[in-house]
């Protein structure tokens, strides 16, 4: 049985969604329950996956049977988990989870009479995005791309006012950038004449630098880049994600990009090589310029916005910079700490979404101003809100902290000194923006417990909301003392030969 | 003796005017106009995909890019305006896009010394994987039609997902626009500029009667073309994107009422889950007849025949859920664009 | 040297976060919440003693609690220095409770619970520093430190409390995060290891600008010892109530700054490269003289008297730098040393400054003319604080400035020696007055002397601990240098 | 320059994608956007099945008995993989089409600029 466990992560909620879409005309109340079980079977088969490709390595599967066949090449499709991507699944799977869980209530506030298929969307997405995650063919890749893309629109644009055409900018910008990825692929193709990820890897080699391979390579990296809403691909993203249902951003956020990066690394770490990015250094020290660029332009947005969500998605943006830049430093260190922070922050942009969606259930909107006294109105929440925050500052021990480590580590390494600033400048912002919080939503207002002052009275947001919230905040300190395990475990092997973390 | 040209004579002037239409379909500033041209584009490319032997591709293209998408363009301008406001200004952006567009096609043309002789029967592509499905189709999958086999069988995971992406946009497309009766006073915000309809073709004596002739032989040949497919070009997209259109004319000839009368919105929503829900499920069987997932051989324990002949069977059931899902997912799109997602009246 | 293997210290360290869920959740009973105080820092005081003998004869109590990264993980390891500090802020911890108690409960403060909740937190992370086997976990602890403070800073929540605060984070997190953290970075990518090791870390043949570069990044990096030019955070954090600036701005944050530093010269650098390398020493000593003299000179100036308290705790600090600048066996054990000397004369005089505040509002110097008369234990109290920071018999910072004026000898360096003096005259500049002018000058607003009340037992009582503390450090010096010199010893030999 | 010629289709390729590219992102109005992506589309599917085309083959399909020859007959994989193309480009068009088609409802117009103004007011 357990060899059927990678395509178990992806029926999970492929079925899932289908079932839903039939329960959504006549029993609408199921649709939600099918998507949750339909996300914790594969939450748990990706788990246990984990598991065993710490003990025992890479799991292939073939679909339909079609393997290689005695033929020098793979003729089907095959779908692979291996330490590159078995934590992205665990954390997509879970994190959707959690997520699911936590819409519900929102979902009937905000979508009310809108929702016929929200969760069957909601787990279309999550389908396309553990597809790309596990897919070991370049062109199934695409479709699963897609299949993310399009239910993304349609999560976006359920939002009112602004939200549709935030979904077309989207859409054209989404469309463009799978569109460039494909045309990259049809480049390897010309020279390889395969699509299987393994089989391309072993062909590239002795074909050298060919011109038409550092074309494709460089349209993939532009696609995976529009997705990923790289600099200077971020336009859509703030927009998008913040005029968004809050319940759809909760799940975009942390993980549509995030999938994007590992789509992004897997082409480089697999089906390129370190070797290949080396050896053209010129356009290496470009994308570390640009990734600097971005965490300073996410970072002075951040500190721009007086909205809590257009700040969280500005956040979005500058730690892309991170993972994009971790990748290119190309040394042991900082491709561990892009493939360690692609994990921790899918779970830290999660945990964030989350805890804005409490504030604005109860409080109605996010901007700043609004959350005076919100400590005192909803202290859990908050509570949760400022662990992700220092998180997300890199404060010790949350995983926040050891992604930075190791892209500090490998920034120092390679002597690319200006990716440090960038990085310590997030920081400080992030902790600007925490205290700027804390300061509103605690200091401004008069204690309640000092005689004459009014009391504050307790709103907490439901605990359906709370639980996923406060689990998932947790989970980041879980997650960050569980760094050497999975350093050791999982990440190390990932690397290419010859680098160590 | 081949021709001493380097490629074949017809596609020269072919891919001269499909430049040219999409200049054309870009430029015209009735946007009706556009479409059609668009449409015309589309055709072109049609007939350049057959002449290079990819029968499948243009039969679907003729179909779904030269059809259906006219269709929901001109639906879509039909609910809302066909004409272009002239803007001043904004040269330089344009011209900006321009440069960084050139560059980027420079950068494309760079690889070009790379490339394969036109047509090469050696060349990667052609050498590496492609022979095995050639040489091997009919004894693994007793399947004639390359593409078909190749389609359903050896990259059927693909055309799962394929159909799952058509189920995505009619759901998604719903989800955006349609505007159930007890809701519409709910939609406060995004109302209600609705144009006015500009032309009615329901009144139509010879339009009505012609689709109502054409409409059983359109829908007789996509059955055709989705049960023969294993043997001629086609299969269940090119059979569905027919049947849907055939039900797309009778919309349009008619009108939505007429077709809703006998086609209800919750059935067409219903049978498009159908067709994926089947596609999945013939996978599923595969896995608990001890499988992979979308195995069919597996199934020769239960449809008459061998491995192979078991593999040709569920390539039909497959295509069959294809089909379904297709056919009424193009209907439902149509019917939610044409009538602005109120399904009352429209194009 | 022999290492023992224990969970001893893992507890210590937790009994005070242990404590403070307690707090948490007694917050409605407020002697069950003080009593909770009480037994976590009497249990947590005798487990410390529990350690000294082994300590004392030169063994290390080691214990790792989890691996964060290959090479280092969070790891506790306990030796004489840290034995020492840890005690110093335990023991300290008993009488700023009673105090707080004296200070908050009469007059009804707001929200004590989540006061002496942050307050047990920041004691077991001032323990964490102490305990740190290796860089990563002492930064660890130094940021829980900052962050756990902040509402302490805050308390009041006014404009004054949000600005002191602001400034308070800023200096401090900004620091750490851009100084220190790189400069740790480099060190584990430099050398693999983060561990404190007697002989530093570094390669012989590391090139002597990185060490500069790295090491500036240090002491500027831990700026919670309030080395010119971060300084400032510590007059602006002085809005925080009497009890926070005394246990905390005088003993706990400010010494884990200094505390942090001392670690990084003698376990990251290693006295023997700081001895070899007179560029390295000499930028420390320089640095620390600088801020000495300094801060001495404006707390002269200065009118507001926590704000004198807190800019004479500045150059206190940079004596115990300056000490571990020499890189000489008595140098360091009097930096050592030096740590509980000042931290029980300093908590004195905050202490004092709290009580009179209490009595009678009083927040400058030129309000407390005459008060001498009125609260002569208060003032009394205060007088013996002064002499311990200044540094004269028979308090215990003689002893400690004794052990800093050798060590500058040892070393051959003359202009050490010279700026002890100075700056301890300076002290004496700065304190002296106050105690002659409140005992003998003319109350410069009598209606306020008389309207003033003798403040409240709870608030006296501390005062009495704190100071016959000064004193008995004067004459039981030599079990407190028997630590310093265990500690010594392990870098520069017996 | 020979090159050129011999890869005229590469060319025409590059030209249409150019086209697309562009309008996608300079065109202000929507469904030119719309129109846009889709001929961007086209352009990519040219491409596959111009890789895979050989010279003087047949469609891929097999007739009688006679064992296939593979230089004889169409390359099918490009030809799926077309088919995934087309039909996910149609779904993107449908989209795009009610998204533009509800933007209008909000705005009355789909002029991108207009839009913009529209919402900041």
């Amino acid at each position: 049985m357990t060899e059927q466990l990678p395509i178990i992560v992806i029926l999970g909620p492929l079925l899932a969604a289908i079932l839903s879409a039939f329960a959504a005309w006549f029993r609408p109340k199921w649709s939600h329950p099918l998507v949750v079980l339909g996300l914790a079977v594969s939450c748990a088969a990706a788990l246990k996956l984990v598991f065993i490709v710490a003990g025992e390595g890479a799991q292939n599967y073939w679909l339909g049977g079609w393997g290689n066949q005695a033929h020098d090449y793979v003729v089907g499709i095959q779908i692979t988990v291996d330490s590159l991507n078995t934590l992205l699944l665990a954390a997509v799977s879970g994190i959707a989870l959690l997520t699911a869980l936590y819409a519900k209530r929102l979902v009937d506030a905000e979508l009310a009479g809108r929702q016929r298929y929200f969760y069957a969307l909601f787990s279309l997405l999550v389908t396309g995005l553990l597809g790309i995650g596990i897919t070991g063919d370049i062109f199934n890749l695409y479709v699963f791309m897609e299949i993310a893309a399009l239910s993304s629109y349609v999560l976006i644009a359920c939002g009112k006012g602004r939200a549709y055409m935030a979904a077309f900018n989207y859409l054209i910008m989404g469309t463009m950038g799978a569109c460039l990825y494909l045309l990259g692929v049809g480049f390897i193709f010309v020279k390889t004449g395969t699509l299987n990820i393994d089989d391309v890897s072993t062909l590239l080699p002795a074909l050298g630098q060919a011109q038409a391979l550092f074309v494709g390579f460089v349209l993939i990296l532009l696609g995976a880049w529009a997705k990923m809403a790289f600099f200077p691909f971020h336009g859509w993203l703030p927009n998008a994600y913040a005029h968004a249902p809050t319940a759809s951003a909760a799940v975009l956020a942390p993980l549509a990009t995030k999938v994007a990066v590992y789509a992004m690394l897997r082409i480089m770490v697999t089906v390129y090589s370190i070797d290949y990015i080396l050896d053209s250094p010129g356009i290496q020290s470009v994308v570390l310029l640009l990734s600097s660029i971005a965490i300073v332009v996410g970072s002075f947005f951040s500190l721009t916005q007086t909205n809590l969500k257009l700040i969280a998605c500005y956040f979005v943006v500058s730690e892309i910079g991170y993972m994009v830049g971790g990748a290119w430093l190309a040394n042991g260190p900082g491709l561990t700490g892009a493939m360690y922070h692609v994990v921790a922050d899918a779970a830290m942009t999660s945990a964030l979404f989350m805890a804005v969606g409490c504030i604005v259930y109860r409080l109605g909107q996010a901007q700043l101003n609004d959350l005076q006294g919100a400590f005192f109105k909803m202290p859990v929440t908050m509570a949760a809100f400022v662990v992700t925050m220092a998180a997300l500052i890199g404060v010790p021990p949350t995983c926040g902290f050891f992604s930075k480590w190791y892209l500090i580590q490998g920034a120092a390494q390679a002597g690319v000194w200006h990716f440090v600033a960038a990085l310590l400048l997030s920081s400080l912002v992030k902790a600007i923006i925490l205290f700027r919080i804390v300061e509103i939503g605690y200091n401004r207002v008069p204690h309640p417990a000092v005689e004459g002052n009014p009391a504050i009275p307790r709103n907490e947001a439901p605990l359906s909301m709370l639980i996923p919230t406060v689990a998932m905040a947790l989970g980041l300190i879980a997650l960050g003392l569980a760094t050497s395990p999975l350093v050791n475990t999982i990440i190390s092997k990932a690397l290419p030969d010859g680098l160590a973390p | 003796m081949m021709p001493s040209l380097p490629i074949w004579q017809f596609d020269l002037p072919l891919l001269v005017l499909v430049v040219l239409f999409a200049v054309v379909a870009l430029s015209i500033r009735n946007l009706m106009g556009a479409a059609i041209v668009f449409g015309a584009y589309s055709f072109m490319m049609c007939l350049i995909w057959a002449g290079m032997g990819a029968v499948d591709v243009a039969f679907t293209e003729a179909a779904v890019g030269a059809g259906v998408s006219t269709v929901f363009i001109v639906s879509t301008i039909y609910n809302t305006s066909a004409t272009m406001k002239r803007r001043p200004g904004g040269m330089a952006f344009k011209l900006f896009i321009g440069v960084v567009v050139t560059v980027a096609g420079g950068f494309l043309l760079s690889a070009l010394p790379d490339f394969p002789d036109w047509g090469d029967p050696n060349s990667p592509v052609n050498a590496t994987v492609a022979p095995y499905y050639i040489t091997h189709s009919i004894p693994d999958t007793h399947v004639p039609n390359l593409v078909t086999s190749v389609l359903a069988d050896y990259r059927g995971f693909d055309t799962l997902l394929e159909t799952v992406v058509v189920f995505i946009a009619c759901i998604g497309i719903y989800s955006i626009l349609r505007i159930e009766p007890a809701r519409t006073s709910i939609d406060e915000t995004d109302e209600e500029i609705a144009a006015p309809a500009s032309y009615d073709p329901t009144d139509s004596l010879i339009v009505r009667q012609a689709s109502r002739f054409m409409v059983p032989f359109m829908q007789l040949f996509a059955l055709y073309v989705i049960a023969h497919g294993h043997y001629s070009p086609g299969g269940g997209f090119q059979g569905g994107v027919i049947l849907g259109a055939s039900l797309i004319l009778l919309a349009v000839s008619f009108d939505l009422k007429f077709l809703l009368s006998r086609w209800r919105e919750k059935s067409l929503m219903l049978l498009v889950a159908t067709g994926v829900g089947l596609y999945a499920a013939v996978g599923l069987a595969c896995l608990f007849m001890g499988g992979n997932f979308l195995d069919y051989g597996t199934l020769d324990a239960v449809l008459p025949g061998k491995q192979d002949m078991a593999r040709s069977h569920g390539i039909l059931l497959v295509e069959i859920g294809v089909g379904i899902t297709v056919m009424f997912s193009m209907l439902a799109i149509h019917i939610n664009l044409a009538s602005n997602g109120r399904l009352e009246r429209g194009l | 040297m022999d290492n023992l293997p224990s969970t001893t210290p893992l507890w210590i360290v937790l009994t005070s976060s242990l404590a403070a869920l307690l707090i948490a959740l007694l917050g409605r009973w407020p002697n069950l919440r003080e009593a909770c105080i009480f037994v976590a820092a009497i249990i947590k005081l005798g487990l410390l003693l529990t350690l000294a003998p082994a300590v004392l004869d030169g063994k290390l109590y080691e214990f790792e609690v989890i691996k964060l990264l290959p090479g280092a993980g969070l790891a506790f390891r306990v030796d004489a220095l840290g034995l020492l500090f840890a005690l110093v802020s335990v023991s300290l911890w008993i009488p700023t409770t009673i105090f707080s108690m004296g200070f908050l409960r009469p007059l009804k403060r707001h929200a004590q619970t989540r006061f002496y909740f942050f307050f047990a937190i920041a004691i077991s992370s001032a323990v964490g520093v102490a305990f740190s086997a290796n860089l990563l976990t002492l930064f660890i602890f130094y940021e829980i430190l900052s962050l756990s403070t902040y509402p302490l800073v805050t308390h009041h929540q006014d404009d004054d409390a949000i600005k002191g605060g602001r400034k308070y984070l800023t200096y401090l997190l900004g620091t750490s995060v851009a100084l220190a953290l790189p400069a740790m970075i480099i060190v584990y990518q430099q050398t693999g290891s983060l561990d404190f090791a007697n002989g530093g870390v570094f390669a012989y043949g590391t090139s002597t600008t990185l060490l500069v570069v790295l090491l500036v990044m240090f002491l500027f990096g831990f700026a919670k010892a309030g080395l010119m030019p971060f300084h400032a955070w510590l007059p602006g954090a002085m809005v925080a109530p009497a009890p926070v600036s005394a246990l905390l701005h005088a003993v706990a944050v400010v010494k884990v700054g200094v505390f942090s530093i001392l670690r990084v010269l003698t376990g990251i650098f290693g006295v023997d490269r700081l001895t070899n390398t007179p560029s390295l020493s000499t930028i420390v000593c320089v640095l620390a003289a600088i801020t000495l003299i300094v801060a001495s000179f404006i707390a002269l100036t200065q009118d507001n008297l926590k704000s004198r308290l807190a800019y004479s705790t500045i150059g206190q600090l940079s004596y115990i730098i300056l000490g571990v600048g020499l890189a000489t066996k008595a140098g360091i054990a009097g930096a050592a040393l030096h740590i509980p000397m000042h931290a029980f004369g300093k908590i004195t005089l905050f202490l004092c400054a709290g009580a009179i505040y209490q009595a009678c509002g009083a927040k400058y110097i030129s309000e407390i003319h005459g008060l001498g008369r009125k609260f002569p234990l208060t003032m009394t109290a205060f007088f013996i604080g002064s002499l311990c920071v200044i540094g004269l018999p028979p308090t215990g910072g003689f002893i400690s400035k004794w052990y800093l004026l050798n060590g500058s000898l040892e070393a051959r360096l003359l202009w050490p020696f010279c700026i002890f003096l100075t700056s301890s005259l300076l002290n004496a500049a700065y304190f002296l007055p106050v105690v002659y002018k409140a005992f003998f000058a003319k109350p410069s607003d009598p209606a306020r002397l008389e309207k003033a009340k003798e403040p409240p037992a709870m608030t006296v009582v501390p005062l009495f601990i704190t100071s016959a503390g000064c004193l008995l450090l004067f004459f039981f010096s030599g079990k407190l240098f028997q630590f310093a010199n265990t500690f010594a010893e392990m870098y520069t030999g017996p | 320059m020979e090159n050129l010629i011999a890869n005229f289709n590469y060319v025409i390729v590059v030209i249409l994608m150019m086209i697309g590219l562009w309008s996608m992102l300079a065109q202000k109005n929507l469904i030119k956007k719309c129109i846009g992506m889709a001929i961007f589309q086209t352009g990519i599917i040219l491409f596959f099945i111009s890789i895979g085309a050989k010279r003087g083959a047949k469609v891929p399909i097999l007739t009688g008995d006679e064992a296939p020859v593979v230089e004889q007959l169409a390359n099918p994989l490009t030809q799926i993989l077309m088919l995934t193309a087309i039909v996910v480009g149609v779904a993107t068009l449908g989209m795009a089409l009610a998204l533009a088609q509800k933007i209008y409802r909000q705005h009355a117009s789909f002029d991108e600029d207009e839009i913009l103004e529209n919402q900041r007011k």
